[in-house]
C-alpha cells in the first residue's frame, strides 16, 4: 500500500533516524547526550525559523484568509479537549486532576512536531500555508487555559461541598475559592503568553512578515538553510529523553497508551479533513492535522506543573514524549499525508464525498 | 570580628517548583536568596537527565530563627504532597545581622 | 514544627570519581543524593579549565548517624589514595525524618 | 528626508528588529533568554569573523596606510576619554570614580556595535578598511588604562593630602600610593591585553592575514555567510538584557541620558569626518566614527569593576547598554552613513568646505 | 573513623569579585577552595539573568578556625562597601586534619 | 625538501593556525574559552559528521573489503599497545599502572586527530576509504580493553603472590580476583561500546549507509560543508587545554617526551605502508597510519580513570594532549602524506620495494 511505502521513506528520513538512534542511544544506557545549553537553545532556533517562514509567507499571500483558520482551530482544540476530559475520566477512571493534565497535553500542540511535519513537507516538495505557524502560537496556551479553568472550578466547588456539609454554605468562601482562580488563572494566562514559545514565534512571524524574501537573504543560510541539520541535532535528544521514557511507558497503563495513539490519530485525520473542507492546501492539512493530532511535552510541564500541581507530571510526559510523539513523526504524518492527497486529489466532488464518508 | 548565629534554610527541589518556593519567600517578606541548578536522586528517581524543566535546584535563604518555622511549616504543608523536594536547615555564623 | 538532627555528608571529588561514590553509596543502601559540577583548587591542582573530564563534583547526601562512619571509611580506604577529593560533614535539621 | 528614510530602513533589517523584539520579550517579562553558553560563545565566534575578515582585507590591500588612523584613534580616544570626564564630573556633578568609569566607558570601543555596523554596511552594499579591526582591538584597552591610572593618582593624591594633615607628608607612603598604581595598572594592562576579546580579535586577524582569501574559503560559511544570522541570535540576548535595563535608565537621571545620546553623537560625526580627511572610504570613515561613538558593555564592567571597584557599575552598564547601543545602532549609523556619504559624494574641494563647515 | 572539627568559610559574591576573594586567601596562604556559579538576589537586586558578569558565585573553603577571622576581617573591610557579598561560616568535620 | 614544505603549507591552514593560537592564548594566561557546552557538543558534531561522510562513502563503495583492513587495524593496535608497555615498562621504568595507561593511551586512537586528518586530505583534494570511520570505532575501545585486562592480571597476580607468603595459597582468593576482574571487565567493555563517541559514530555511519547522497543533501549543509569551520572553533580550545598543560610536559619527564613524539611517528608510518600493501589508497592509507599514529586525550581518561585509578592522569593527559597531538597534526600528517605518496606514486614493483626497503 502507499501509505506503508509513505512510512518506510519517511522512516528513513535523517530526522527519523537519528531519533530512532538516541532512543537506541538512551536503551543502552550509553552517555551520549546533547549539552544542555544546546538543547535548549534549538527550540528557540527552530520557532524563530518557523516564525520567520511562516511570517514571509504570509506576507506573500495576505493573512485576511487565515482568520477562519484559526478560529475553526481554537475551537476543535476546546472541543478535543472536553472529549479527551470525558473520554480519561470515565472510560481511564483517572482522577480530575491527571484527567484534566492529560486532557490538555493532548489539546495543546508541538513545537517540535510541526517542525518534523515541515520538514517532512519539504522533503516531499509541498509547501503549506504561512498563516500556519501563526496558528500554531494560538494555539498553544488555549487547552491549558481550559483545563485549568475547569480543574479550578472543580476543586473549589469540591472545597465548597465540603464547606457546606460543615458549616452552612459560606458566600465569602465561595468567592474566595472563585478569586483565587482568577488570580490563578490570570497568572496561567500572562505565563503562557509570555512564555517563551510563542514569544519567540510570535515575534519572528511579525519580523518575517517586516522583512519579506529581500530582508531575509542575509540570515537565509542560518534560518532556512540550516533548519534540517539543526532538527536532526535536536532529534537526537529528542530520542535519548524518550528513550529514557520508555521503561516509564509501562507504568502508563494499557488505556493510556492506547488512548496515547489513537487520540492523535483520531484528531489529525478530522484536522486533515476540516482542513480541506476549509480550502486549505494539500501540505497545509497535513500541517492543521498535525497541530490537533501532536501533544505538547516542552510547554505542558512548565505550565501544569504549576498549575495542576497535584497531576502526576509522568504520565502526560511519558504518553507525550514517549509514545505520540514518536508514533506521530513516524506513522500518522504519513497517513495524514496520504489521507490529505486522497482528499486533494480528485475534483471538489469526490472530495465531498470522501469527507462524508469518512466524516461521519 | 564578632559572628551571630543565623539559620540557613536550603530547599533541594524540582525546577518547576522554584517559583512556588520564591513565592512562599516573599510572601514572608524574604527577598534574598541563592538559588543554583543541580542534578539529584531521590524518591522521585533521578532528575536532571533530559529537558532542564527536569532538573533540580537549591534555594540557599539565610535567615533569622523567628522566620523559619513558618516558612519551613507552609512548604511542607503546601508542597510536600507533590512535589520532589527536600527541606534541610543548619547553623551558620554571619558578621552582618542586620543585613538576615 | 518539629526538625530532627541528621548528618549532612558532602563529598568534593573530581567528576570521573562521582561513579564510584555513587557506586559506594548504592552499596551502603543509599539512593538520594544531590550533585553538581563545581571548579576547584587543592593539593592536585586547579580542576576546572579544560575538557569537563577534569571538573570536580559535590555530591551531597543527608543521612542518619548510623551509616556515616562506614561510608566514610570506605571513601576513605578506596578513594583518598587516588582521587582529588575532600570528605566533610556537616549537622542538618529535617522535618521528615523517615525520608533519609 | 533622506537620513530618515536611512534610519527607517535600518529599523527593518532582522538585527534590528531582533533587538527591538528582545526589547519587548524583556519588557513583557517573558522567561525567553539565549542560553548562556550560546551567548557566551557568540561575541568570540563574531570577533574571530570580523577579525578573519579584517586580516584577509589586510593582506589584499596592505596595512602601511594603517598607522596614521590608527594613532588618531588612540589620540582621539584618549582627548575624549578626559573631556567626557570634565563634563561628567563637573557639569553632572558625579563623583570621581563614577566619572572616570563613565568617561572610559564611552571612550572605549563596543565589539557588538562594531559587528552590527559591519553588517549595516553590507546591506548598504558597502565596504571598509580592514584595519579598522585592528584598530578595534587597539582601542580597547586605551580608554580603559588611562581612566584607571587618573582615578588611582586621584586616589593617592586624596590619600596623601589625608596623611598631610594628620602627620607631616611621609615620602614612603607617596612612594607605597605610586608603588600601589603602578601594580595596578600593570595588572589591568595585562589583563586588557589579554582579554579575551583582545585576544582573539588580533589573533583572527593574524591568521586571516597569513590565510587570505583562498585559505578562508573551506571557513567561509562559518565564518562568514553564517555572520548575519550569528549576530541576529545575539542581538536576541541583547535586546532582552537591554530591556532589563531600561527600568533602571530613569535612576541614571535626566543628565546622563542626554549625556548617553549626545555624546556619541558628537564622537561619532567628528570621527566620521576626521576619517574623512584622512581619506577613508566611505563606509570606512562610518566604521571609524562608529568606533569612537560607541560604548563598552561587555568588556567594561569585567576591567571597571575590579579596577574602580567604588564606582555604581549600573550606571556604566545601563547607559552604554539600554541608552546608547540601541541609539547607535538604530539612529546614529544611518545619521552617520548620511554624513559620510555627503562628504564623500563631492569633490574634495567641496568636501574641505563641508568639513571647514561642520568641524568648527 | 575519627572525625576532627574544622570550619567551612561560604563567599557568596558577585562573579567579578570571585578574583579579589582569591586573592585575598592566597595572601592568607589558602591555595584550596570550591566555586561553583549561582544566581541570586538581595540587596542589590536580582543577580543572575543577563551577562555572566551579572551572575553570583560561591567560594567555599574549608579551614581552620585560626585562619578564619583574619581572611573574614579583611573580606569584611575591603569588599562590604562595593561589592554585592554575603559571608558565612558553619562547622564542618573532616577525617583529614592535615590536608585544611 | 617536499616534507617540509607540506608541513609548512599545512601549517598555514585555518586549523592549525587556530590550534596554535589557542596555545598562545593559554601561555599568556589569557581567560579566553570556548563555553563548555560548545566545546562538549562539537567532539559529537565531529563525529556524526564523519559517521554520516563514511557511511555514505560505503553505501557508494562497498563494504566486503573493510574487514581485512579493520582486523588488521585491530592486530596491529594490540601489538602496539604491548610494545608501548615493554618500551614504558622497561626502558622507561614506569609503574605497571603508568606503564598500562600510557600504552593503551597511545594504542587507542583520536576522534579529533582524525576530524583533522579528513580536513587535510580534503585540503590535498585527495580522498579516502569511508570505511575507516568504521574502524575508527571499532579501534576506540581495544587498546583499552587489552590494558585493564592485563593490569587486572597483574594486580590479582601480585595479591595471589603476597597471600602465598603469608597464608598457603588460597584458591578462593585466586577466584575472586579473577571474579573482581572479569566484572570489571566486563565494566569497561560495556561502558566503552555504550561510550558516547563510539555510539554516535556507529549510529551516523549506519544512518549515513541508509540515506546515502540523496537522503543526506538536506543536512549537507549542517554536517559536511561546516565541517572544517567547526573543527577551527573546536581548535581554539583544544589549543587552550593543550596550551595549559605545556607547563606539564617538563614534569613528565624526557623519557616520555620522547616516546610521544617517535612511538607515534614510528606507529603512524608503519600504518602507512601496512594500509598501501593491503591495497588502500594514498588519501586512506594517510589516515590508516592517523589511526594507528594517534593518542586518546578525551575517551582515556574517562575510561582509565575509573579502570586504572592508580595511574598518574597527568601523564598520559599531557603526553597524549600536549606533545603528541600538536606534533601529529603538524608534522606527522604531512610526514605520512609524503610517505604514502611516495609508495603509491610509482608502479606496484617500486611501491614492493619502498615497503621491503622500508619494512624491516
Ligand atoms: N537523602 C538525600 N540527600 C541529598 N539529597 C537528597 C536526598 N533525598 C532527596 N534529595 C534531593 O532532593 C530531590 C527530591 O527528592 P525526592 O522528593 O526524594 O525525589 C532529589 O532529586 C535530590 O536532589
Ligand atoms: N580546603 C578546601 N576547601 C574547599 N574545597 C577544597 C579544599 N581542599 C580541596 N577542596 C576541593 O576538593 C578538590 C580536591 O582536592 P585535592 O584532592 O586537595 O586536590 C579541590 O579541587 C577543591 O574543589
Ligand atoms: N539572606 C540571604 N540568603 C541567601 N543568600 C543571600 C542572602 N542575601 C544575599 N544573598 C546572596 O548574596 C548575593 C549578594 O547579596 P547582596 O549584597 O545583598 O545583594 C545575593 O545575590 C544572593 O546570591
Ligand atoms: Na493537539
Ligand atoms: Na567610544
Ligand atoms: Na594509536
Amino acid at each position: 500500500m502507499e501509505i506503508l511505502q509513505l512510512i518506510q521513506s519517511n522512516l528513513l528520513t535523517p530526522i527519523i533516524l537519528f531519533f530512532l538512534f538516541g532512543i537506541i542511544a538512551a536503551r543502552i544506557k550509553s552517555d551520549l547526550k546533547i549539552p544542555e545549553a544546546i538543547s535548549e537553545f534549538l527550540p528557540i532556533y527552530l520557532l524563530a525559523a518557523i516564525g520567520l517562514h511562516g511570517g514571509i509567507e504570509m506576507r506573500n499571500t495576505g493573512f485576511e484568509n487565515m482568520l477562519i483558520p484559526m478560529l475553526v482551530a481554537i475551537g476543535l482544540s476546546l472541543l478535543m479537549t472536553l472529549n479527551h476530559y470525558q473520554i480519561l475520566r470515565r472510560l481511564g477512571k483517572f482522577n480530575i486532576f491527571d484527567s484534566y493534565a492529560l486532557a490538555s497535553t493532548y489539546g495543546a500542540v508541538g513545537a517540535v512536531t510541526f517542525s518534523v511535519g515541515l520538514s517532512f513537507l519539504k522533503n516531499q516538495g509541498v509547501t503549506s500555508e504561512g498563516y500556519l505557524a501563526a496558528i500554531l502560537a494560538v494555539l498553544e496556551p488555549v487547552a491549558f487555559i481550559l483545563a485549568i479553568f475547569l480543574t479550578n472550578m472543580a476543586v473549589s466547588k469540591q472545597i465548597r461541598q465540603k464547606k457546606k456539609s460543615f458549616t452552612k454554605g459560606d458566600a465569602s468562601d465561595l468567592d474566595m475559592g472563585i478569586q483565587e482562580t482568577k488570580t490563578k488563572l490570570s497568572q496561567v494566562l500572562h505565563e503562557s503568553v509570555t512564555g517563551k514559545a510563542i514569544v519567540i514565534l510570535l515575534g519572528s512571524i511579525v519580523i518575517g512578515y517586516i522583512i519579506g524574501e529581500s530582508g531575509f537573504d542575509s540570515i537565509k543560510i542560518v534560518f532556512d538553510e540550516m533548519f534540517t541539520g539543526a532538527i536532526v541535532i535536536f532529534m537526537i535528544e529528542m530520542g535519548i529523553i524518550a528513550g529514557q521514557r520508555l521503561g516509564d511507558v509501562k507504568k502508563v497503563g494499557i488505556f493510556l497508551i492506547a488512548f496515547a495513539v489513537i487520540m492523535p490519530t483520531f484528531n489529525g485525520i478530522v484536522g486533515v479533513l476540516v482542513a480541506t473542507v476549509m480550502g486549505l492546501s494539500l501540505g497545509g492539512s497535513v500541517m492543521f492535522g498535525l497541530l490537533l493530532a501532536s501533544a505538547s511535552f516542552i510547554a505542558a510541564p512548565a505550565v501544569l506543573r504549576h498549575a495542576i500541581p497535584q497531576a502526576n507530571p509522568s504520565l502526560y510526559i511519558t504518553s507525550a514524549l514517549g509514545i505520540t510523539f514518536p508514533y506521530n513523526i513516524i506513522v500518522l504524518l504519513p497517513i495524514m499525508f496520504a489521507v490529505s492527497t486522497l482528499v486533494h486529489g480528485d475534483g471538489s466532488i469526490d472530495l465531498f464525498n470522501y469527507i462524508t464518508k469518512d466524516w461521519i | 570580628m564578632k559572628l551571630y548565629t543565623v539559620k540557613l534554610l536550603t530547599i533541594t527541589c524540582e525546577i518547576l517548583a522554584q517559583k512556588n518556593i520564591i513565592e512562599i519567600l516573599n510572601k514572608h517578606e524574604i527577598n534574598a536568596y541563592t538559588t543554583y541548578e543541580v542534578d539529584g536522586n531521590g524518591a522521585r528517581g533521578i532528575r536532571g537527565q533530559g529537558f532542564k524543566n527536569e532538573k533540580n535546584v537549591k534555594v540557599e535563604v539565610i535567615l533569622r530563627e523567628e522566620k523559619l518555622q513558618d516558612i519551613v511549616e507552609e512548604i511542607s504543608r503546601t508542597m510536600f504532597a507533590n512535589f520532589a523536594i527536600i527541606v534541610y536547615v543548619s547553623d551558620v555564623s554571619v558578621v552582618r545581622t542586620e543585613k538576615f
